[in-house]
């Protein structure tokens, strides 16, 4: 026989928010060829960052991703403050963390039952998977509303809240505001800690690869809001030396940027990553529900990184009941933040990893340079290698079956392709439509 | 609408915050599939539903040529095509690409711009088809989406009015930003829809609902004027999340103008 | 005579009404403006708050001493707690044979007690009242509210530099319409409220209150307030031939100049305490088989409001803002015999442009 | 305003729209039909003409819809509806059998009496013809009490014309002029083409003893009155239904205003000399 050769097609990646591709092509039983393409437009963000106030980037920058805006808006908020060398008081950080927080618990639960379930339980959907699983389905979607309904609560609306600005936030939500949301989270960890068991109970491929885990990584909390990078091969840096290690390339059939050591090699970010790094900062709760979960404190099975999502998720039930039980409106509601010229560096872990603003200020505020690298790019020569290993480790899968494992694969990384896209600068052809 | 309509989503360049809408229904997530056959919606499912459809809803706004053509398709594909958010309405954030000029952008090109398709400008889908109805705001409001889903499942025209966000600020009881604290607000040139939310947390609206029916952009721009409002931050204000929309431009060259 | 009771009285007077089982609805601080909200002690009454007003301008300020109402009016007025900004007015409900049933919404809040009513605010439900209750078809969803609704009215001493209510001849003193009226008499300690008695329900509430009969002079005191604060007005409107000047008025040139600074953005309709446009929408359920129609706030200013099919009547700003001062002042009086303006103010402080229309009557007066 | 003749109010409570069953569709031009209905609960709905109803499809939303029955006959309640929107077209849909949901009668009526002894000119365009009908009907009830008696009717098309059988019917009684006019026509037309208004010259009533009634749009009856104050008909003596945004009914939602009238409550029935005014200016 002569050479053999299979590819993998997936024009349109299903349950991965934005538009991207896969193209996976086999030559005599080798994988050679993995390429997550990326086709969604991008939109030039930063470009237009330049010359607008640094006030306004909270706002701008949440636009990118519809899915974790918060991430976007604390990223900015940080950088913006880091550049003017302010800090904020310890009732504004419990309240952004608190919103950070009910992000976290809207999008994992948005993941591991709407977008990566179906995958273990043979669905092409949630929507299929709800007329098999009814309880399940509208368990998931009680926990979803407490974040999105917690989001609401303390950013105004659930997607690109409005609440929130460079120095705190507009108006801080009376405690009565909050504090139905006791009960409501109560439950919910419930809930949490149901979805471990249940998530724990699915199969998975035997995979273990030998990542780079980065994220952030803080002394005395389960790190989102701050702290330093740290890496499983013993990084250890203030986010403001971020591109003294880390760099981006651009690839021919992506829209969106590589990310990669400066000394080539690719890493991981998200849960993964923070769990393995964090482990003993996560509530006790969640650390016993992991346990139980048969995980150890460190995770290297990209298909187990659901169980991590709701390990994280009960995380983050548990932390914000406590923050919604101890909540105190901060007074006066954000902190006053000069105009400063200089540069202001912000990085905090969105629900997909590792989100790094950096922005050079003016005197009068305004942004002269904006550079924003977000978890999805960061991750993107990860994908591509775990595809390599997964594709190599299961060739003797038919077509569909194959085609549906990668797809899987690149699922289990939480891809948010429209925050991958949202900062190339490029040509422009001339030609303006009708 | 007879029978269960086949309903399909779209994306072009967008934040998924609009789609997202949909899956943020939690209450009437599950009524929502009973009464339509979400045929098509890839953030949800692998299933890909072929046209024609009843029903689509298109996020995002065209920025390459292969969309501006996609659109054309899923027009003759749709029986009825709405347009969700402000990009899909006004070419969104993204438009503020259009009022740069080529050269500006050439000179920021990046390592190797070739790859990279794109048009100048960000626009309208309805720059580009019919598009049947109209759902603003960035993002669009879950209420309007649900109120838009169940008056054609029965039969009826939308109630989605478009007069100001005041009517909404005052239905809801808010006190004015504007008079009692001088904050710039954008609401009284701001199509309602989103429930006031910006006054109810203390804040001007920035317009995220887009243009308001019969607004007045430029007496709005001389009271913040006399507000002490700079023009360099009113004309920002102006092109943000509909830069592109007809009103807003007009209204922000009348004051560069001057 | 009129009664007298101190601030304790006061705190007791709150205390019999939501003994009775009334919501109370009371001025209090909130936002940077005083608003009408539930009540539930005189701590949440304005203490030693006031106001400055202008045209499309308010700023809360100190007073210096501890009147609980020693502000005028602030942009909400009572017409929320009678006229709700939206209500369900009608459920159909489609049964699996496909009959349609059909009922009417009759969902009455518990009674509530408005506490700080103002004349002009006293005389805006006199209007409503007409508007909801005196034609063929009274409305339900008034009716109700109104029915059940107890008024402690607060005679104003100060008039604010919006206020015109003395050229509407609506105030600045009520002298019906009410169940207990207050005159706030602050000296160096606090306040003492004399007290009149405009209703038998009024008198058995003020019956469980300590309070002891006024003298002569706290009457006179009391009734020389309010006289200073008609004495301090200092806006006007001329209504002295007001109507026919309007309706001759329709091609004025001034619609045209008021035009080019209104927005259209509908405030002016949403604070005046006697507009009472509405829309009434058809809303279903994703089923499909319950049906519910909602009556919410409208305004002329919005294009659907005169929609028929082709187009709106009143297409441009001009006819809308136009519409809106002639039914204020002209059109209103042939509907109801009455104006539909109380001279309160608000639609000037909370226009955000600060358009007034006192200024716009002068103009076409002027111009005449 | 002149008091209506006949004031008829609704029975119950006026707010609450009582079932009505479909017993008959006809189709009278492409986009109208007449719907005869009886009522479903027991309670018919008696009027006068000229009064309209607001008309509920379930689901979709109410509107204001001239009654075009006979008033002789209260047991029926007819509607003419032409389908332009959500809801006229979902009642335009309505079979046979079906229900719909109506209150009323609202609104001010043909005040018929004023034409006693009198001639009498209907001029009606387009769907004005409906509420006209039942004018027309009880004026041939009563003929003897009125002189002379004219239809002046005016369409865009031949097509558009309602209550085709009917109108041939009137044509043919001697105590009913009955003229009708197209705006423009094919080959197959033999009647007259030109607007309603070249009619009113020809008609030979006696102005000084005349009472008119006049439907159609706004720019129609702008002309038509300007026709027959030009052969010298009074202002008081010519009346006219108006058109406006409704959503109650019952004057209480402000939107049907035209100057100082609430068109429900007050109208729509007006003599012109009510109105004047109102027509007088643009966007009233
Ligand atoms: C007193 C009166 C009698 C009428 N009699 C008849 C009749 O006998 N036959 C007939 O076919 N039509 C009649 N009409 C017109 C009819 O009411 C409108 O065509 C109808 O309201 C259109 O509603 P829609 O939902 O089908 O259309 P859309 O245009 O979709 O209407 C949307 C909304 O706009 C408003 N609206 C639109 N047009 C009108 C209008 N002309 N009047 C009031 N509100 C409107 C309504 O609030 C409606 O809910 C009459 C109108 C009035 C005021
Ligand atoms: S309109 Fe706003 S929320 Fe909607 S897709 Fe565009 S950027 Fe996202
Ligand atoms: S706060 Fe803004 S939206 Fe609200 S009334 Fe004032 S100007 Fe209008
Ligand atoms: S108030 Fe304005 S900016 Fe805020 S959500 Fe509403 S429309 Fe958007």
């Amino acid at each position: 026989m002569g050479t053999t050769r299979r590819t993998i097609k997936v024009d349109t990646l299903a349950r991965v928010e934005g538009e991207g591709a896969l193209y996976v092509r086999v030559t005599d039983g080798a994988v050679a060829e993995v390429r997550l393409k990326i086709y969604e437009p991008p939109r030039f963000f930063e470009a237009f960052l330049r010359g607008r106030r640094f006030t306004e980037a909270p706002d701008i920058t949440a636009r990118i991703c519809g899915i974790c805006p918060v991430a976007y808006q604390m990223s900015a908020c940080q950088a913006m403050e880091s550049a003017a060398g302010v800090t904020v008081d310890a009732r504004i950080r419990a309240l952004r963390r608190l919103l950070y927080l009910a992000e976290w618990i809207e999008s994992h639960t948005l993941h591991i039952y709407m977008l990566h379930a179906p995958d273990f339980l043979g669905f092409p959907g949630v929507v299929e998977m709800a007329g098999a699983h009814p309880e399940t389905v509208t368990r998931a979607l009680r926990l979803k509303k407490v974040g999105n309904d917690l989001m609401a609560a303390i950013g105004g609306r659930e997607i690109h809240p409005v609440n929130v600005r460079v120095g705190g936030f507009y108006r801080a939500p009376g405690r009565d505001e909050l504090a139905p949301f006791a009960a409501r989270l109560r439950e919910a960890r419930e809930i949490a800690v149901e979805t471990v068991r249940w998530v724990a109970g699915f199969e998975f491929p035997a995979i273990e690869r030998d990542y780079e885990f980065v994220a952030l990584t803080h002394p005395d909390e389960y790190a989102i809001l701050e702290g330093r990078l740290a890496g499983s091969r013993g990084l250890d840096i203030a986010v403001r030396e971020y591109e003294q290690e880390f760099t981006e390339e651009q690839r021919p059939y992506s829209n969106a940027l590589h990310s990669r050591r400066r000394s080539g090699e690719s890493y991981l970010v998200g849960p993964l990553a923070r769990y393995s790094l964090n482990f003993d900062r996560l509530t006790p709760l969640a650390q016993d529900a992991a346990r139980r979960a048969g995980l150890g404190p460190v995770c290297r099975n990209p298909f187990r990184s659901i169980i991590v999502r709701a390990v994280e998720l009960t995380h983050a039930c548990d932390e914000a009941l406590t923050l919604v039980q101890g909540y105190a409106p901060p007074d006066p509601p954000a902190v006053d933040v000069p105009a400063r010229a200089g540069t202001g560096w912000g990085c905090t872990e969105a629900p997909r990893g590792i989100l790094y603003h950096r922005y050079h200020l003016d005197a009068a505020g305004t942004i002269l340079a904006a550079k924003i690298v977000p978890p999805t790019s960061q991750n993107q020569a990860t994908i591509e290698d775990d595809l390599r290993d997964v594709v190599g480790a299961s060739l003797d899968l038919p077509d569909d079956r194959l085609t549906w494992r990668c797809e899987q694969t690149v699922r289990n990384y939480d891809p948010c392709i429209s925050c991958a896209t949202h900062f190339l600068t490029v040509r422009v052809d001339r030609e303006r439509p009708a | 609408m007879a029978g269960r309509p086949r309903v399909a989503i779209w994306k072009f360049a967008s934040c998924d915050g609009c789609q997202l809408t949909v899956l943020d229904c939690e209450d009437e997530l599950l009524a929502i599939a009973g009464a339509v056959e979400i045929a098509y919606f890839p953030e949800a499912s692998r299933t890909f539903g072929r046209g024609p459809y009843d029903i689509s809803l298109v996020e995002g706004s065209i920025t390459t040529p292969h969309d501006a053509e996609r659109i054309h398709r899923i027009r003759r594909l749709s029986k009825v095509l709405i347009a969700i958010g402000a990009c899909a309405a006004s070419g969104g954030i993204q438009a503020l690409r259009n009022r740069r000029d080529v050269a500006e952008f050439a000179a920021v090109v990046y390592a190797k711009p070739q790859y990279i398709e794109t048009l100048a400008h960000s626009t309208a889908i309805a720059d580009h088809v019919a598009v049947d109805f109209e759902l603003r705001g960035c993002p669009i409001s879950k209420a309007q989406l649900l109120a838009v889903i169940t008056a054609l499942l029965a039969g009826r025209a939308p109630a989605i009015p478009r007069h100001s966000v005041c009517l909404e600020c005052k239905q809801r009881g808010l006190v004015c930003v504007l008079v009692a604290g001088g904050t710039a607000c954008l609401g009284p040139i701001t199509q309602a829809g989103c429930g006031a939310i910006c006054p109810a947390f203390n804040r001007g609206c920035y317009a995220c609902f887009g243009p308001a029916e019969a607004g007045n952009p430029a007496s709005l721009i001389r009271r913040l004027r006399d507000l002490g409002v700079p023009d360099a931050d009113i004309l920002r204000a102006l092109r943000t999340f509909n830069v592109n929309a007809e009103p807003f431009a007009r209204a922000a060259q009348g004051l560069e103008g001057r | 005579m009129p009664d007298i009771i101190d601030r304790a009285g006061l705190e007791e007077l709150l205390a019999v009404l939501i003994r009775r089982g009334y919501r109370v609805i009371g001025p209090t601080v909130r936002d940077g403006a005083i608003v009408c909200r539930q009540i539930t002690s005189i701590g949440d009454l304005p203490e030693g708050w006031t106001e400055e007003q202008e045209a499309g301008n308010y700023r809360l300020r100190r007073r210096g001493d501890t009147a609980l109402f020693g502000y005028t009016v602030g942009p909400t007025s009572w017409k929320p707690f009678l006229f709700p900004p939206s209500a369900r007015v009608l459920h159909a409900d489609r049964a699996a044979d496909g009959t349609v049933t059909v009922r009417q919404s009759d969902e009455d809040p518990p009674p509530q007690a408005f506490f700080g009513v103002r004349a002009c605010d006293l005389a805006a439900i006199g209007i409503q009242d007409r508007v909801f209750l005196a034609g063929a078809a009274a409305d339900p969803v008034y009716r109700g509210r109104r029915a059940a609704a107890f008024i402690v009215a607060v005679q104003c001493t100060a008039a604010g530099p919006t206020c015109f209510c003395a050229s509407m001849g609506t105030g600045p003193r009520a002298e019906h319409g009410f169940d207990l009226a207050l005159t706030e008499v602050v000296d160096g300690g606090g306040s003492v409220f004399v007290v009149e008695t405009g209703s038998e329900r009024g008198a058995e509430v003020l019956a469980g209150v300590t309070n002891r009969a006024a003298s002569a002079d706290e009457a006179e005191a009391a009734r020389d307030a309010s006289a200073r604060a008609a004495g301090q007005m200092r806006r006007t409107l001329a209504t002295e031939g007001l109507k026919a000047l309007l309706e001759a008025g329709y091609e004025h040139p001034r619609w045209d100049e008021v035009a080019a600074r209104c927005l259209a953005c509908a405030n002016c309709t949403m604070v005046c305490p006697t507009c009472f446009c509405s829309a009434v929408e058809e809303r279903t359920d994703l089923t499909g088989d319950h049906a519910e129609r909602w009556r919410r706030w409208d305004s002329c200013f919005a294009a659907g409001f005169s929609y028929i099919h082709g187009g709106s009547v009143r297409a441009s700003t001009r006819a809308r803002y136009r519409q809106w001062l002639t039914h204020k002042l002209a059109t209103w009086i042939d509907q109801f015999g009455t104006a539909g303006c109380v001279g309160c103010g608000r639609c000037i402080t909370w226009c955000p442009v600060g358009i007034d229309l006192t200024e716009e009557v002068r103009a076409i007066r002027g111009g005449s | 305003m002149a008091a209506p003749a006949e004031l008829i109010r609704p029975a119950g409570d006026p707010r609450i729209p009582r079932p009505f069953r479909v017993v008959g569709v006809r189709r009278e031009t492409r986009d109208t039909r007449t719907l005869e209905a009886v009522t479903a609960d027991g309670h018919p709905m008696p009027f006068a003409p000229g009064q309209f109803a607001m008309l509920y499809a379930f689901g979709v939303g109410e509107i204001p819809i001239s009654i075009s029955g006979d008033p002789a006959d209260p047991s029926v309640l007819t509607h003419t509806v032409r389908a332009v929107g959500a809801v006229s077209g979902a009642l335009c849909r309505l079979r046979r059998g079906d229900v719909f949901w109506a209150r009323g009668p609202y609104g001010s009526s043909w005040p018929l009496d004023e034409a006693a002894g009198r001639d009498v000119v209907v001029v009606a365009g387009g769907i004005g013809l409906a509420p006209l009908r039942p004018l027309v009907l009880a004026l041939l009830a009563g003929r003897e009490r009125y002189a002379r008696a004219w239809l002046l009717y005016g369409a865009r098309t031949p097509e558009e014309l309602l209550y085709r059988r009917e109108l041939e019917r009137w044509r043919a009684r001697l105590d009913l002029a009955v003229e009708v006019t197209v705006d423009t026509a094919g080959t197959g037309w033999r009647g007259s083409v030109g607007v309603v208004t070249t009619l009113i010259p020809r008609a030979e009533f006696d102005p000084d003893r005349t009472a008119a009634f006049v439907v159609g749009p706004e720019v129609m009856m702008r002309f038509t009155v300007a026709a027959l104050r030009k052969r010298g008909v009074p202002t008081d003596r010519i009346f006219l239904s108006l058109e406006r945004n409704m959503h109650c009914g019952v004057g209480l939602c402000g939107r049907c205003q035209a100057g100082p009238v609430f068109v429900c409550r007050d109208g729509p029935v007006f003599p012109y000399a009510a109105v004047e005014r109102i027509f007088a200016v643009r966007e009233i």
